[in-house]
């Protein structure tokens, strides 16, 4: 998967692109967990989930793990631009209670 | 006449073959006409025990396989059946349960089957401990029963 | 170390399969990482195996079967082997032959067995009359080669 | 498939779409038989395969049929429009020394 991070606004965004399931969870993580580490990043993060054409329980894990991660960190968490399927699955879960959907 | 057409795999457990197996019964139940939202939810599906066989019934080790087979009814009936020969689960009540994982350190969510059976109409998990876990699941395509109900109306 | 991906198919011998068929095989070789022509040939290549399957090995009789045995190897080889338990070839020699075919009335070309040698690297036709007919093809992915030779060449 | 016919200049244009396989292949031909048999119908006839996202060998067997067909009833076939898999298995086959490529 590609992940692009950069700042907009009051939000530091990840942009992700792909399809994100078990297969592509390991490296995902691996960049999510450096790109969001390095100085400069913002209080809140953005996943901007336009790129991701398909996701499974996998990346209900990948985003739930992040969560847990940046909130040590004191960051906030939001999500935007998701389809069809991958909100049937947020919606399913219950993300949604913890990483709240903004339009932006 | 209710005409059947059928197939079944067997293919690496690999975990790009996640991919490849949720491509392969969208293609298949294509002329079952179904929706977009139809074909994503039967990928989601597929995706969640294909995954469930690699991570959990094999735990990764990669000379092992996975069985599908899928049977599309012209009626709309679309059934896939995903079995391996892996560890098995101890108690399938407990496995179904949303949130329950036990692979909480590699950030499973406990939400496969849960997905599965909200995505299919109907879902069932059988598994024997040392033998393995055969997962069963239907859902029924309405992309093709509208199709047919055309069919019929356009013949009053 | 040459990681070896493998799925074995059964499916109906049904016209609608000739397009599910030819897309398995396309995602299946993906991840080897081939050009859009590669993708092509192959497609090509398993399209004409099974069309022969359905309408010379069964004429068209719908309860059969088709088998599809495909082989990815890290180092950019795919193997496809399709086989029907039809009605088998009486001389292969002749079959291969450029306009060949039993089947001119039916507006057949008879240069299915000329496309899939010529699109593919390796063709080998086995066939016993009453029994069945094997066609076993095999093509060098250079788009996996490249990426690998890349991956080497950054190793300097 | 789809097959659009048409008159364009001086020639009768029969517009294919979708992909030309086996399945395909029993109604293409009679879209195409019954489409080039209208009044109207010139004495040049092209094959726009632009559309046309997949062929295999089927495909020459259905190109050889309507090229006897039209031929009898002292038409000329040409094609136009085809992409590269296509243009492979009509090169290979030696499709183009009865029916020619032209750019329209
Ligand atoms: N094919 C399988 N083989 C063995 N155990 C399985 C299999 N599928 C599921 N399980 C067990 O059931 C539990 C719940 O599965 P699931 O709801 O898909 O969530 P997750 O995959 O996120 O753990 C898994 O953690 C695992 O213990
Ligand atoms: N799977 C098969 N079973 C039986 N006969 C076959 C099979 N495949 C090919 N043949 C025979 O070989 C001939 C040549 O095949 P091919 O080159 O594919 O041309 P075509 O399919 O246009 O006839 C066919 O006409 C048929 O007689």
């Amino acid at each position: 998967m590609q992940v692009n991070i950069y700042n907009k606004g009051i939000y530091t965004v990840a942009g992700l692109s792909g399809e994100l399931d078990e297969c592509a969870a390991a490296e995902l993580r691996r960049k999510l967990d450096e790109g969001l580490a390095v100085p400069g990043v913002q209080k809140n993060i953005l996943f901007d989930m336009g790129g991701v054409s398909f996701m499974d329980s996998t990346g209900i894990g990948v985003l739930l793990g992040r969560y847990k991660l940046l909130k040590q960190r004191g960051k906030n968490m939001f999500i935007c631009n998701v389809n069809t399927q991958m909100d049937r699955i947020l919606r399913t879960t219950g993300i949604y209670t913890i990483m709240r959907k903004v339009s932006v | 006449m209710n005409r059947v057409n059928k197939f079944n795999m067997r293919l690496s457990a690999l975990s790009e073959n996640e991919s490849f197996a949720r491509s392969c019964v969208a293609a298949f139940c294509l002329p079952l006409n179904p929706t977009l939202d139809e074909i994503n939810d039967v990928k989601t599906a597929v995706s969640e025990a294909v995954t469930n066989c690699i991570v959990h019934a094999y735990q990764g080790a990669e000379d092992k396989y996975i069985d599908m087979s899928v049977t599309a009814e012209e009626c709309g009936r679309l059934t896939v059946v995903i079995s391996d020969n892996g560890c098995g689960i101890d108690d399938v009540e407990q496995a179904l349960q949303p949130f329950y994982t036990t692979k909480a350190d590699d950030e499973r969510s406990g939400m496969g089957f849960t997905i599965m059976s909200t995505f299919m109409d109907e879902m069932l998990v059988t598994s024997e401990k040392g033998k393995g876990t055969q997962v069963s699941m239907t859902k029924f395509i309405r992309g093709a029963r509208n199709a047919d109900s055309r069919t019929d109306s356009s013949t009053d």
